[in-house]
């Protein structure tokens, strides 16, 4: 059985500094893994190099096996694998659906007709609607994005990446930034996100990592420091001197 | 700002859309004697509805969009020169030349982004117009190519000297190519346009093929710009080579975010107005206008950044906010 | 079938006129260039035919007034033109047209007069076929083979070996075919021969190329104004009067409104031209005095300014003739009548046939006169002399 | 072949030269559009104005030669450091399209305002008599003033070359324009350094334009008519680099050079051709960063 996401030997280079160094890592399918370590540590350009923004340096990702290193991100999406973004990245000036929508008929392969109106398109409509729904954003559907408070434009940063029925889903950072009122009901919606899927989640809440996640990886400088199940994580000495231990001293 | 399309942007046309169509017929009757700047302002209209659908929703910005148009209008012209006068072949031939120059130049310059993509579209038109300035046998370079003659329109319609031929042409071309650019703003397409515009980086990451997307939106509007640019030849049985020159791409931007980007109806508030307060303060100051077309420029700019329809919206907003 | 522009515009104009008959004003279109990078020489006809309306303006029969209509064509820029000069026609109704430099300009324009009917004046534009392309123009200034062809013939006798550079459209290719044929049927030698393209701001490397040619002088022929003056200022800088080249060419390049710009290079330039400001005909002392009166003592006027000033004249003259009262016909046939004994650049009138201008054409020579700068006339090379091109070409 | 070489020396020399003004002019547009993201395609109106000052200083006051190069540097940087407080910095967070409309429409003023004061023509140039004449090396006459040209503006661009690199302003605008959010952050007032940076930009364009109008004619449409150089430089060159826009502006006017000596009935097709394949093989430029 392959891991629904592999990477082996991942390297990423900018220059002279050295942002990934040989890094191997496997996302099972169906997992709840979280990715953490302190700022700088290269979380985020893992995920930029997993979903295809940036090329690697040297090294493999291979999604079910496949090995997608030489695939761009349109291509990577088309096999199943989505992401969300650290700071929102929506379409401001569009509706709440239209966001979802955009992403729904990219998938379904409707983005090129030219000649129907697209409010005809009932089918990416309704899944549009429908995924709001579960997200709790009805109400909203019809507001501009930048009209929403940051909480819910997070939850439609998730929702657009659903929108894209994905295998495997990257978060990076979905609650950063949320003041703690709304931080609970990102956390309801990560809960409830269809067992199929592979989730990998990059956070800084501790309390929302180890609530959320059934395996851990820590990245420090570049390199997995560590990996393991939550319980092994928070007895691990070395993590808490780098990481843990200035939060919980 | 206000866009047009979308999801569930409802695609009927509403009472409010004919007006401007309703208001061009008004004129036909009611000022004949100003029918020739009237045939001109419509076909900037259309050259304006085809730049905004690569800048308000590809969100492209060009100072080269007159290659396309100066190629139309010269392919209009040698077509009418050499080959036959009727109108609608030079019309089509002129339009299709430009989309394949979009075409091919789209699929190399929207590869990159910002300054360079700017000043690819200002390299690109001056390069036609140097190969119109130089290519004299066919063109007439800096001469520029007339005396020649159209035959009716279909067989049916003869241009007049009072323009109500051309004027009612230039009408009908541009009804059907905002009735097919209405029709492609609405699509999916056009909605995944806007995804472009609003976030390109996001397009990428929900899977949509951006690059391809852009090129196929730069085609059609390059055509449409063709179009824009025969009309004029035909209309004015004259090309000179400031079709091709980038102070015309320049005015063109000007007159499009005027009157509002993204949203159909500013590429015709745009135009008329510019066009009228142009030709009026031409007469009245023809040493000191483009002074005022400045200020103006500057005004929009500071105070009104949707351009005219934005403050249209505004005030309707506060109106309604006050009942 | 062949689609002519309709005589529908005909009819409107000719009941323009008529409708104009009891009202006594006589609307003049000017189209002339006030924007754009060569707006300076559009402001030298804005200049002549201003001053001639302030100082003549009330040289008309009792009641009979003009209204001149000034209008912007933005430079060498035929659609434009052409759209102005049909705004005049059919929204102003205006019984004649004059200005326009360009000679593009006035291509464009001159097939409108012949449908319209409307007498045009033309003011500068100087490319040699264009009153044949309507029996309504007529011609005030010159052609360039006027003044190229017979410089041309003067310098054979002169000069062994002849470089020739000229602004890339119409007219430039005139004066050069003229130049050319006029120097070579007197036996002189073309070592070379260049086209600028007509946006061209800098002529170093062209004259380089001249300098590096070796010939015993350079043609020159450009549109005036600045283009002028850097072309100067290049001979000037890369010293090519030292290696023993003369400049030479038509008056273009030595334009009395240029020429205080083109500082000591341009002394000795040697040029053929029907105007200069440093005439010392009495019509002209006085048309210099009035322009400097009225424009400030520092600036000449050109030879643009001039022609401008006899175009108002002819128009002042046919409406005198008419009372008033203009039918395109009747004042076609006036102008192919004109004469002026007394214009600033000497006798004038216009030839019956070609409805062209025939006038004098002098050889001059730029030197210092009280510290300034003078295209001072040195001889008169043809007089009253005739387009020479149209006697090469005859119609067919 | 004596001949050949010698035209090659005068090309290379005359496009040095025409590149120097070039690059003096447009350095200035490189650092602001690199270092405040501000798309000014009204720079070549500073330029214009810096001709003006010093064409009108030396023939109606009187004023000598380098006096009124340095009174059109200083208030040309002046007035402009008052348009970027008032107007400039309004858009600083706009997009590109809004400065570009904004800056066309200050072209169009400053067109219509330059013709109203000084009417259509060009100015007329008179360079003092110490700087006339020609400079004889190398069995071949160069024109002293154009010599005058290059030796000053490679001094003027070591100049500025160490100020960027060596001192403490040069520093925090290298900061600035790579990581403007950390300068900020790291107590940078970026707001005065961009006022006084716009500032020495637009003095060198006044300074260019002072300096070049010998060469390039000051008149109303010398912002518009030149625009298309001045972009070509700051693109080829790459946004916020100094070594950038140098090497640009010499390869753009010897090769703008060469091409009108060999093959003058192409005018500046080359050039343009040149931009597009450099362009595409570096969308950031010569010396740009790649983002």
């Amino acid at each position: 059985m392959h891991a629904a996401l592999e990477t082996r030997g991942l390297c990423k280079n900018f220059g002279a500094l050295t942002v990934a160094e040989q890094i191997d890592f496997r996302l099972e399918a169906g997992a709840r893994h979280a990715l953490i370590g302190p700022n700088g540590a290269g979380k985020t350009t893992f995920i930029n190099m997993l979903s295809g923004r940036f090329a690697p340096s040297s090294g493999q990702i291979l999604l079910a096996g496949e090995d997608v290193t030489a695939l761009g991100q349109v291509a990577r999406v088309k096999r199943g694998l989505a992401r969300t973004f650290q700071i929102s990245m929506l379409f401001k000036n569009a509706t709440v659906v239209d966001n979802v929508a955009f992403a729904v008929a990219e998938r379904a392969g409707v983005a090129w007709r030219m000649l129907r109106p697209a409010r005809a398109y009932r089918e990416v409509v309704d899944e549009s609607m429908a995924l709001l729904e579960t997200l709790g954003l009805t109400q909203d559907a019809r507001l501009r994005v930048a009209e929403l408070s940051y909480g819910k434009q997070r939850l439609v940063e998730i929702a657009i990446a659903l929108g894209l029925r994905p295998r495997v889903l990257l978060l990076d950072e979905p609650a950063a930034g949320v003041p703690t009122s709304e931080s609970q009901r990102i956390l309801e919606v990560l809960d409830a996100l269809p067992e199929e899927i592979a989730i990998l989640i990059i956070e800084h809440d501790m309390d929302l990592v180890f609530r959320f996640a059934t395996r851990i990886t820590v990245l420090a400088q570049g390199k997995v420091l560590i990996a393991g199940t939550p319980a092994e994580i928070a007895a691990d000495k070395e993590v808490h001197e780098i990481y843990l231990g200035e939060r919980h001293a | 700002m206000k866009h047009a399309g979308g999801y569930i942007a409802d695609s009927r046309i509403r009472a409010i859309e004919w007006l401007p169509w309703a208001f061009a017929l008004l004129c036909y009757y009611a000022a004949p004697s100003y029918l020739s700047l009237g045939s001109y302002i419509l076909t900037m209209i259309l050259f304006a509805l085809s730049l905004d659908l690569i800048l308000g929703y590809g969100g492209i910005i060009t100072l080269g969009h007159s290659a396309y148009f100066g190629t139309g209008a010269y392919v209009a012209g040698i077509v009418a020169v050499r080959l036959t006068g009727e109108p609608l072949v030079g019309l089509l031939a002129g339009a299709l030349a430009a989309g394949v120059l979009g075409l091919v130049t789209g699929m190399i310059i929207l590869r990159t982004r910002g300054l360079a993509l700017l000043m690819l579209t200002l390299a690109i038109t001056s390069v036609c117009f140097e190969v119109a300035n130089k290519a004299t046998s066919l063109t007439g370079g800096a001469d520029g190519l007339g005396g020649f003659s159209l035959l009716p329109i279909l067989g049916l319609f003869r241009f007049d000297m009072f323009g109500k031929t051309a004027y009612l042409y230039c009408l009908a071309i541009l009804f059907a190519s905002w009735w097919l650019v209405r029709k492609l703003v609405y699509s999916p397409f056009g909605a995944s346009l806007t995804g472009v515009r609003e976030n390109n980086l996001r397009m990428h990451a929900v899977g949509a093929p951006v690059y391809q997307r852009l090129v196929a939106s730069y085609t059609i509007s390059a055509t449409l710009a063709g179009l824009a640019g025969a009309l004029l030849t035909q209309t004015t049985q004259f090309v000179g080579l400031n079709a091709l020159g980038f102070q015309l791409s320049g005015e063109l931007i000007v007159m499009l975010v005027l009157g509002g980007v993204g949203r159909i109806y500013g590429a015709f508030v745009g135009p008329l107005v510019y066009l009228v307060l142009q030709d009026y303060l031409a007469k009245r100051f023809p040493e000191y206008w483009y002074f005022g077309i400045g200020a103006m420029l500057v005004l929009v700019v500071l105070f009104a950044r949707g351009g005219i329809l934005g403050i249209i919206d505004a005030g309707i907003l506060r109106l309604r906010r006050k009942s | 079938m062949r689609l002519k522009l309709s005589t529908l515009i005909a009819v409107l104009a000719l009941s323009a006129a008529v409708g104009s008959a009891t009202a006594q004003t006589v609307k003049i279109g000017v189209i002339t260039t006030y924007s754009g990078p060569t707006a300076g020489q559009g402001d030298q006809l804005d200049k002549g035919f201003k001053l001639y309306l302030k100082l003549n303006g009330n040289k008309l029969p009792p009641g009979v007034k003009v209204e001149p209509i000034f209008r912007d064509d933005t430079g060498a820029n035929p659609d434009a033109a052409k759209r102005v000069a049909q705004e005049l026609i059919v929204r102003d109704k205006v019984q004649f047209l004059t200005g326009v430099v360009w000679t593009p300009n006035a291509a464009a324009i001159a097939p409108l007069t012949a449908e319209a009917h409307v007498p045009f004046i033309i003011a500068n534009a100087a490319g040699w076929n264009i009153p044949r392309m309507s029996d309504y123009v007529a011609r005030v200034s010159h052609t360039l083979p006027q003044s190229a062809y017979p410089l041309g013939k003067w310098a054979a006798k002169k000069f062994k070996r002849v470089y020739t550079v000229v602004a890339d459209f119409a007219p430039g290719h005139e004066a050069e075919a003229a130049f050319i044929k006029g120097y070579k049927d007197a036996g002189g030698e073309i070592v070379g021969s260049a086209r600028v393209p007509l946006a061209n701001t800098d002529f170093i490397p062209y004259m380089q190329r001249v300098k590096d040619a070796k010939p015993n002088a350079i043609f020159a022929f450009n549109p005036g104004g600045k283009q002028a003056t850097a072309q100067m200022k290049a001979f000037g800088d890369l010293e090519l009067g030292k290696a023993g080249i003369k400049y030479i060419g038509t008056g273009d390049i030595t334009a009395d409104e240029e020429l205080q710009n083109m500082g000591d290079a341009a002394l000795g330039v040697l040029t053929v031209h029907h105007y200069s400001a440093a005439g010392d005909r009495p019509a002209n002392k006085s048309f210099v005095a009035a322009y400097k009166k009225e424009y400030g003592e520092k600036l000449n006027p050109g030879y643009m300014a001039a022609v401008a000033w006899d175009a108002m004249d002819l128009i002042f003259h046919v409406i005198r003739e008419q009372k008033g009262k203009i039918d395109p016909d009747k004042t076609m046939q006036l102008i192919r009548n004109y004469k002026n004994p007394d214009s600033p650049r000497g006798p004038i009138q216009i030839d019956p046939e070609t409805r062209d201008i025939v006038q004098n054409e002098y050889l001059r020579e730029v030197r210092k006169v009280n510290g300034q700068l003078a295209n001072v006339e040195l001889e008169i090379v043809e007089t009253q002399y005739k387009d020479p091109w149209k006697e090469f070409n005859k119609a067919k | 072949m004596q001949d050949f070489l010698s035209s090659l020396v005068n090309v290379a020399f005359h496009g040095i030269a025409y590149g120097m003004i070039l690059y003096l002019i447009s350095v200035g547009l490189s650092v602001t559009m690199g270092l405040m993201g501000f798309a000014n395609l009204a720079h070549g109106v500073f330029a214009m104005a810096g001709g003006y000052m010093m064409l009108s200083a030396m023939s109606g006051l009187d004023v000598p030669f380098p006096l009124a190069i340095v009174g059109a540097f200083v208030a040309v940087a002046l007035a402009s450091m008052v348009l970027e407080r008032f107007l400039y910095s309004r858009l600083y967070s706009a997009g590109e399209l809004e400065q570009v409309l904004f800056t066309i429409g200050l072209i169009f003023m400053s067109v219509a305002l330059a013709r109203l004061v000084y009417g259509p023509l060009p100015q007329p140039v008179f360079i003092p008599g110490y700087l006339k004449g020609q400079i004889h090396l190398l069995g071949s006459g160069f024109p002293a003033y154009r010599v005058f040209l290059i030796v000053f503006s490679v001094a003027l661009a070591g100049l500025l070359w160490f100020g960027v690199e060596r001192t403490r302003w040069g520093a925090m605008v290298r900061a600035t324009v790579d990581y403007r959010l950390m300068a900020q952050s790291l107590g940078i007032n970026t707001a005065r350094l961009f006022t006084l940076t716009f500032g020495l930009g637009s003095g060198l364009a006044a300074l260019g334009g002072a300096l070049g109008a010998e060469i390039i004619a000051v008149q109303p449409t010398y912002p518009f008519e030149h625009l298309v150089y001045f972009l070509i430089v700051v693109a080829v060159g790459g946004l916020g680099s100094l070594r950038g826009p140098f090497v640009a502006a010499l390869l753009i006017g010897v090769f703008d050079t060469a091409c009108k000596y060999w093959v003058p009935e192409f005018g500046s097709f080359f050039i343009y051709v040149a931009t597009i394949a450099v362009l595409l093989w570096r969308p950031e430029g010569l010396f740009g960063k790649a983002t």
